[in-house]
């Protein structure tokens, strides 16, 4: 059954067309993987799905249900969750409250009978490093993108947008998240992520989605595509670039 | 858990509290307030108050009897709510005993209640306005402390204008195109009462009344009012503001939009230095102010323009300075009949002297301004208004000296219209 | 080109400003050019301040309250120089000092502010930028509030609460267009106000500072990478946006005299365009100058004098209903919080 | 735990909390505040301390500055003020009537800036405190405008004690009813979509209805406190709306600590009172009070963002001795 599909979505920021009519989809237990180069719109897209930036025109099916244009607080109560890819939770507050945050109002209401316990649950399910109170501002990166996974899981989704969730880890940081993701997909979530890191996307990942100027390329069986020639080609291309600017 | 701390506020409130534990009364000194605009946007005629009150009270030498005086200035800021906190503070920490002068109307509605609450005799009071008078008639005998006003209501004073301009075209020195009159005005308590005072006398001796407009007393760019009025064709604008930046503005702005009309400008004068910045525009504008004819008024002026370096206006200063004198007047008769200075005998000269027509000021006795400032049961808290007593003649400027022109037996020089 | 022109019609900015166009005809027609001619002068100095105010919004991502100071200060510093250089004409009469005098007093002005704005950055927000860039947007915002009250009552404690003013900068009849007639300092500002935003205009797209100042509005990492002096740029950018308020304010002494809070309505006014037209976009703050001018004087034309400022208000508010971003859209980021 | 830390718990009060407000009630009484000038410096502290708290509720929390704060607390008084006099109601139930309405406006700033963020919809609130006050300007018939509206005061008395104690009341119930409010579910709302608005909503909140919530409840109070207002000083001008009222106890709120509550308010005491003595005793020096104002909130801005409740924080509150400890922080719950 496919827990996500996109009908002919389409983005539009003034003249600038970031997504270009994609239609894709998700199966429920897959990692699916959003690939393309930088400034591809692989986040636009994701937002457009899960409502911080409604899309122009086209449609989204969550669980076979429409759920184009809703707004974001909706979509996580109908179990779509994610994280950022630069993770800024909520500076002033500690990280059992930012995880309390998504427990109490991103699930239905009696549904988490003890909130404190729940988030706990959680911040150990991502074998959060720190102590429960320490304040979120005071958190490193590495510590913040834990925080923001712990958070998005929080509101119990059943599909999960990850946007690099790995990127800036070093080697063994990368096999602890992997492992993580890895428990994740087994508690029964699925999940949809942006990333880069092809070591990631070879080693979880089911299938592939490939955008480039907003429009999908590819799609497929993780080996499938990435042979694929046009992903190819646009990752060379781009990747030539992005040596240049840094 | 939310919590509180509390004992740095005590520890503040003590500190600060010893600082202002009360000053001690010393004998035989009465404590005299003073109430006026120091600073906000009046502080001009803040200025003119403190000059005019020093002057007053030099001359006396701060003494009447053996008693000296002690002046405590209360800063109404032009504000109501902070205007009755200053005075209140002034009563209770300095320990006036009576009080004197005051500008707006609304501090006035505000601190008469003050005065009444301490029993605090306050004398000439400006603040003009018709609810000045309602609050007072609602309630004489609470409100007697507001001993009497320094200004009457505009009603009883801007019907000069209309008679002065009826006179004119009588005579024939004026024929107007048309009998359309613009009512203008400041949008406060003051700018209102007037506008609506000219509005009523305007409609009632005939005349048409085009528009009325009221504008913040900030404001002055009065481009598009003046050229509104311009393609109107009005024959006069009648109207006021009490701030010089805005009489000024309106008044110079209308010359240079090519306004023909005869401009009304009531409190033009107020403002001692007003020709410098309305410049040649005011020819032919009328206003509404005492004058200083006599050699003693002439002196004043020289003496405030040598020693405090500004030229005092006759309405705000002058009238300031002449009710300073009849409250020195009070002081003495009051010493003179009930051998003591204080808050009780102070009021009881009030009810029994000045609110009975007894007790006058008049130019016999110093006074610079009026003929005579007059009280009786049916004025109060306002003067009486009459040629006799109080009465502002109408005048005209021309480059910046006003010349009366009505009414006829003081006029020096005969109505212009502009050319 | 016919198509594009269709298109910006439709589009917001293209129906307010066609709109605005209509509204102005047609109260000319009825009313008289006067409407024309008034809404020209006051929107010229009003697009001044305005301009200002999106440059620092746009550059600095500073929301600056006290920006109505700059053009008190304009005011102040005019008045001062001015008042001598009369007195030293009416005993000493001079026509080429008497042509002069009036710029000498502007030109000080421009100076003043650019000083008074090139210290503001240094002591005031460069240490915040230093201390902490969270929360930035309000911080500032509040720094400048207290700025403000700082700058209106230090100006009462020190020059007093006095009405500070002159009645002209130059002598001479009025000049008449269109048979209204306009003093020579108000043609005088119209023109200077349309100077200065030209020279403004060519110095932002010609030269090198002004190309870097609109580099730092695109992206303040990107220009550090590409070696622009960031600070400097921050310093120079709140000289020039102070300058051009104080210089609006000096050109404009004959119309407000100095006093401490003379610079509230030019805030306010400011602050009315800004918002209109999108924040720290400065075209649209220009053409917004004009826009928020006619708006004035139709108000005062058709409502009554007092009114101009509550209109304006309200239909701004009801703009902002439907285009939260402004009609022209905003240029910055930031300024939406994240 | 005892009863009496139960209280307080319930109450967000701590042992010096209690303290203060009662050396607060008793102060009328002690030399030299027995004189009435001072109780009525006191009064104007504690209003302001009380409109701090509210203002903070909207500013410390959601983060959004109602720069038209005042504006909205003097509809509160006007409404109350135009009742009794035109219609004769006693004020005692025109204040709530005053309150609602200003919750209604409130209601609709909150609605209007929705879409807006952070400082957009500072100067959105603040239009809107502006049109307020030019429409109380120019409403001549009904406000009477510059005028002034004569108000009947609450109490038939000249004394300012009843009022002080009123007015100390009204700040009581503003701080329990924010505090309550913030620690309850609705104010992690209220956290989160202050702090991060994208990551709230993803995590299930909807701004838009803690925003209204925030304002709504935060204008109510500014209402009611405006409705003492109108009550107390007997005259009501379009001035009370004027943006430099919003911006003294803006000074107030974030010199006393943002997102703390009682800062503002602790901080209102000495502060209203330091610049009341400023003023009168150099009162020819005008305008210093107000210098020292601006400074103390640009120097708080740079170097202290937090304010003196986050001073308080980091070196107060936790002393080594549990006398003191709990002297500050009440009886201690760990969860």
């Amino acid at each position: 059954m496919n827990i996500l599909e996109t009908k002919q979505l389409t983005k539009r920021f003034g003249g600038l067309v970031a997504v270009n009519e994609v239609s894709m989809h998700v199966e429920e237990g897959e990692i699916v993987g959003l690939i393309g180069p930088n400034g591809a719109g692989k986040t636009t897209l994701l937002n457009a799905i899960a409502g911080l930036n409604p899309p122009t025109s086209g449609r989204v099916f969550l669980a076979g249900k429409e759920t184009t244009g809703l707004p974001p607080d909706r979509m996580c109560r109908l179990g779509l969750s994610r994280t950022f890819q630069i993770p800024n939770p909520f500076p002033k507050m500690t990280v059992l409250e930012t995880v309390n945050c998504a427990t109490i109002f991103g699930n239905r209401k009696g549904a988490v009978s003890d909130v404190a316990a729940h988030s706990r649950k959680m911040l150990a399910f991502v074998e959060f490093p720190m102590p429960a109170d320490t304040v979120s501002e005071q958190l490193n990166t590495v510590q913040l993108k834990r925080l923001d996974l712990a958070r998005a899981l929080a509101s119990k989704p059943r599909l999960l947008f990850l946007d690099e969730v790995a990127s800036g880890l070093s080697e063994g940081e990368l096999t602890d998240i992997m492992a993580v993701i890895r428990k994740i997909r087994e508690s029964g979530v699925t999940i949809l992520m942006v990333e880069h890191i092809m070591q990631l996307i070879m080693n979880l990942c089911d299938r592939l989605v490939c955008i480039q100027f907003g429009t999908k390329i590819a799609e497929g069986p993780t080996q499938e595509v990435a042979r694929d020639p046009k992903v190819t080609e646009a990752y060379l291309g781009a990747e030539a670039d992005q040596c240049t600017a840094e | 858990m939310r919590r509180r701390f509390w004992t740095v506020i005590v520890a503040g409130i003590l500190s600060i509290g010893l600082a202002a534990a009360p000053a001690a009364a010393v004998d035989k000194t009465l404590k005299v307030g003073v109430l006026g605009p120091f600073t906000g946007p009046s502080a001009k005629n803040g200025a003119e108050f403190k000059a005019s009150v020093e002057m007053a009270m030099e001359k006396i030498d701060y003494k009447i009897g053996d008693y000296k005086i002690e002046l405590v200035w209360i800063d109404s800021q032009s504000d109501p709510a902070k205007a009755t906190s200053a005075y209140a503070e002034a009563v209770e920490r300095m320990g006036i005993e009576c009080a004197m002068q005051n500008w707006h109307s609304s501090v006035a509605v505000a601190a008469m209640d003050v005065a009444a609450q301490y029993k605090v005799p306050h004398w000439f009071g400006f603040g003009a306005t018709e609810v000045v008078n309602e609050k007072w008639k609602a309630d004489p005998e609470k409100y007697s402390y507001w001993g009497g006003k320094g200004w009457p209501i505009p009603a009883k004073m801007a019907v000069g204008y209309v008679e002065c301009l009826d006179n004119a075209i009588e005579k024939g020195t004026w024929k107007p195109e048309n009998k359309k009159v613009g009512i203008y005005g400041e949008d406060t308590d003051w700018g209102r009462s007037l506008g609506g005072a000219l509005k009523q006398m305007f409609a009632d001796k005939g005349w048409e009344i085009v528009s009325e407009d009221y504008f913040p007393i900030t404001q002055t760019d009065f481009y598009p009012l003046l050229s509104k009025y311009k393609t109107a064709g009005v024959s006069v604008l009648a109207g006021t503001s009490t701030a010089a930046p805005t009489m000024t503005a309106f008044v110079k702005q209308a010359g240079e939009v090519g306004l023909k009309s005869v401009i009304i400008a009531d409190g033009l004068g107020w403002m001692g230095d007003w020709y410098k910045m309305a410049g040649p525009a005011s020819n032919g504008v009328l206003d509404m102010i005492p004058q200083l004819t006599t050699p003693e008024a002439k002196k004043w002026a020289e003496d405030i323009q040598a020693k405090y370096g500004f030229n005092p206006s006759p309405s705000a200063g002058g009238l300031c300075y002449d009710g300073t004198n009849m409250f020195i007047k009070i002081l003495k008769r009051t010493l003179e009949k009930y051998g003591e200075l204080n808050k009780e005998n102070i009021h009881k000269i009030f009810v029994e002297e000045i609110h009975t027509g007894q007790l006058t000021f008049s130019k016999a006795d110093g006074a610079l301004i009026m003929n005579e400032y007059r009280y009786n049961a049916d004025s109060v808290p306002d003067p009486v208004v009459g040629k006799d007593a109080y009465y502002f003649p109408v005048i005209q400027y021309t480059d910046g000296k006003g010349a009366i022109v009505y009414p006829d037996d003081w006029k020096e020089k005969d109505f212009e219209a502009k050319k | 080109m016919s198509d594009r022109f269709i298109r910006w019609c439709r589009s917001a900015a293209g129906v307010t400003i066609l709109l605005s166009i209509l509204l102005a005809v047609i109260a000319t027609i009825d009313r008289g050019p006067y409407i024309l001619v008034n809404t020209a002068i006051t929107g010229g100095m009003l697009a001044l301040v305005a301009v200002g105010l999106a440059l620092l919004l746009g550059v600095m991502n500073v929301a600056s309250f006290v920006h109505g100071e700059y053009f008190m200060i304009g005011t102040l510093v005019a008045y001062y120089v001015f008042t001598p250089l009369q007195n030293f004409l009416n005993t000493n009469p001079s026509p080429l000092l008497a042509m002069v005098a009036p710029l000498i007093a502007i030109l000080a002005a421009a100076v003043a502010g650019a000083a008074a704005g090139a210290l503001t950055e240094i002591m005031v927000f460069a240490p915040m930028r230093r201390r902490s860039r969270e929360n930035w947007v309000m911080n500032s915002f509040l720094l400048t509030v207290g700025l403000a009250v700082l700058l209106i009552n230090g100006h009462l404690l020190i020059f007093g609460a006095d009405f500070k003013g002159i009645v002209r900068y130059w002598a001479g009849a009025p000049v008449t267009i269109m048979d209204v007639f306009i003093s020579r300092d108000r043609l005088f500002a119209f023109l200077l106000s349309i100077i200065v935003i030209l020279a403004f205009w060519v110095f932002m797209k010609t030269t090198r500072t002004g190309r870097a100042i609109r580099a730092v509005s695109q992206d303040e990492t990107g220009s550090l990478m590409v070696g622009i002096n960031l600070s400097a740029i921050l310093i120079f950018t709140m000289a020039l946006g102070c300058s051009l308020a104080a210089v609006a304010g000096a050109s404009l002494l004959f119309l407000y005299p100095s006093y401490p809070t003379v610079g509230l309505e030019a805030l306010y006014m400011a602050w009315f365009i800004v918002i209109l037209v999108g924040l720290g976009n400065i075209i649209g703050a220009l053409t917004g100058g004009f826009m928020v001018a006619l708006l004035k004087v139709l108000t005062v034309e058709y409502i009554g004098s007092g009114w101009d400022f509550v209109v304006p208000t309200a239909l701004i508010i009801l703009v902002l209903i439907f285009k939260p971003s402004g009609i022209f859209g905003s240029e910055v980021r930031g300024v939406l919080d994240q | 735990m005892n009863a009496f830390d139960k209280l307080l718990r319930q109450l967000n009060l701590t042992p010096a909390g209690v303290l203060g407000l009662a050396v607060l009630a008793v102060l009328p009484f002690i030399p030299p505040f027995n004189q009435e000038y001072l109780i009525r410096w006191l009064i104007a502290a504690a209003l302001i301390a009380a409109g701090a708290i509210a203002f903070d509720f909207t500013a410390g929390f959601i983060n959004i500055v109602n720069f038209g704060f005042y504006a909205i607390l003097g509809l509160g008084g006007y409404t109350s003020a135009i009742l009794s006099v035109n219609v004769g109601l006693t004020p005692w139930i025109g204040v709530f009537i005053g309150a609602a309405a200003a919750g209604v406006l409130g209601f609709l700033t909150g609605l209007l800036t929705l879409r807006l963020r952070g400082i957009f919809a500072a100067v959105m609130a603040w239009f809107v405190g502006l049109a307020l006050m030019g429409l109380a300007t120019k409403m001549v018939w009904l406000t009477r405008g510059p005028l002034g509206l004569r108000t009947p005061r609450l109490f038939d008395t000249a004394s300012n004690i009843p009022y002080y104690y009123l007015i100390l009341l009204l700040m009581l119930v503003t701080y329990i009813i924010c505090s309550r409010v913030v620690a309850s579910k609705v104010g992690i709302a209220f956290k989160a979509i202050g702090q991060n608005m994208d990551a709230a909503k993803t995590s299930g909140i909807n701004p838009t209805y803690y925003r209204i919530i925030n304002f709504t409840l935060s204008c109510t109070l500014a209402g009611l406190l405006g409705g003492f207002y109108a009550h107390y000083y007997g005259i009501l001008t379009p001035d009370i709306m004027h943006t430099s009222k919003t911006v003294e106890v803006l000074a107030v709120a974030y010199i006393g600590g943002r997102g703390s509550l009682w800062g503002g308010a602790a901080i209102a005491f000495p502060f209203i009172l330091a610049m009341e003595l400023v003023r009168s005793g150099l009162s020819n020096l005008p305008g210093l009070n107000l210098i020292l104002y601006g400074l103390l909130l640009i120097l708080v801005m740079i170097y202290y963002p937090g304010g003196f409740a986050k001073f308080f924080d980091a070196y107060i509150r936790h002393p080594k001795n549990r006398a003191l400890n709990y002297f500050l922080n009440g009886a201690s719950v760990r969860t």
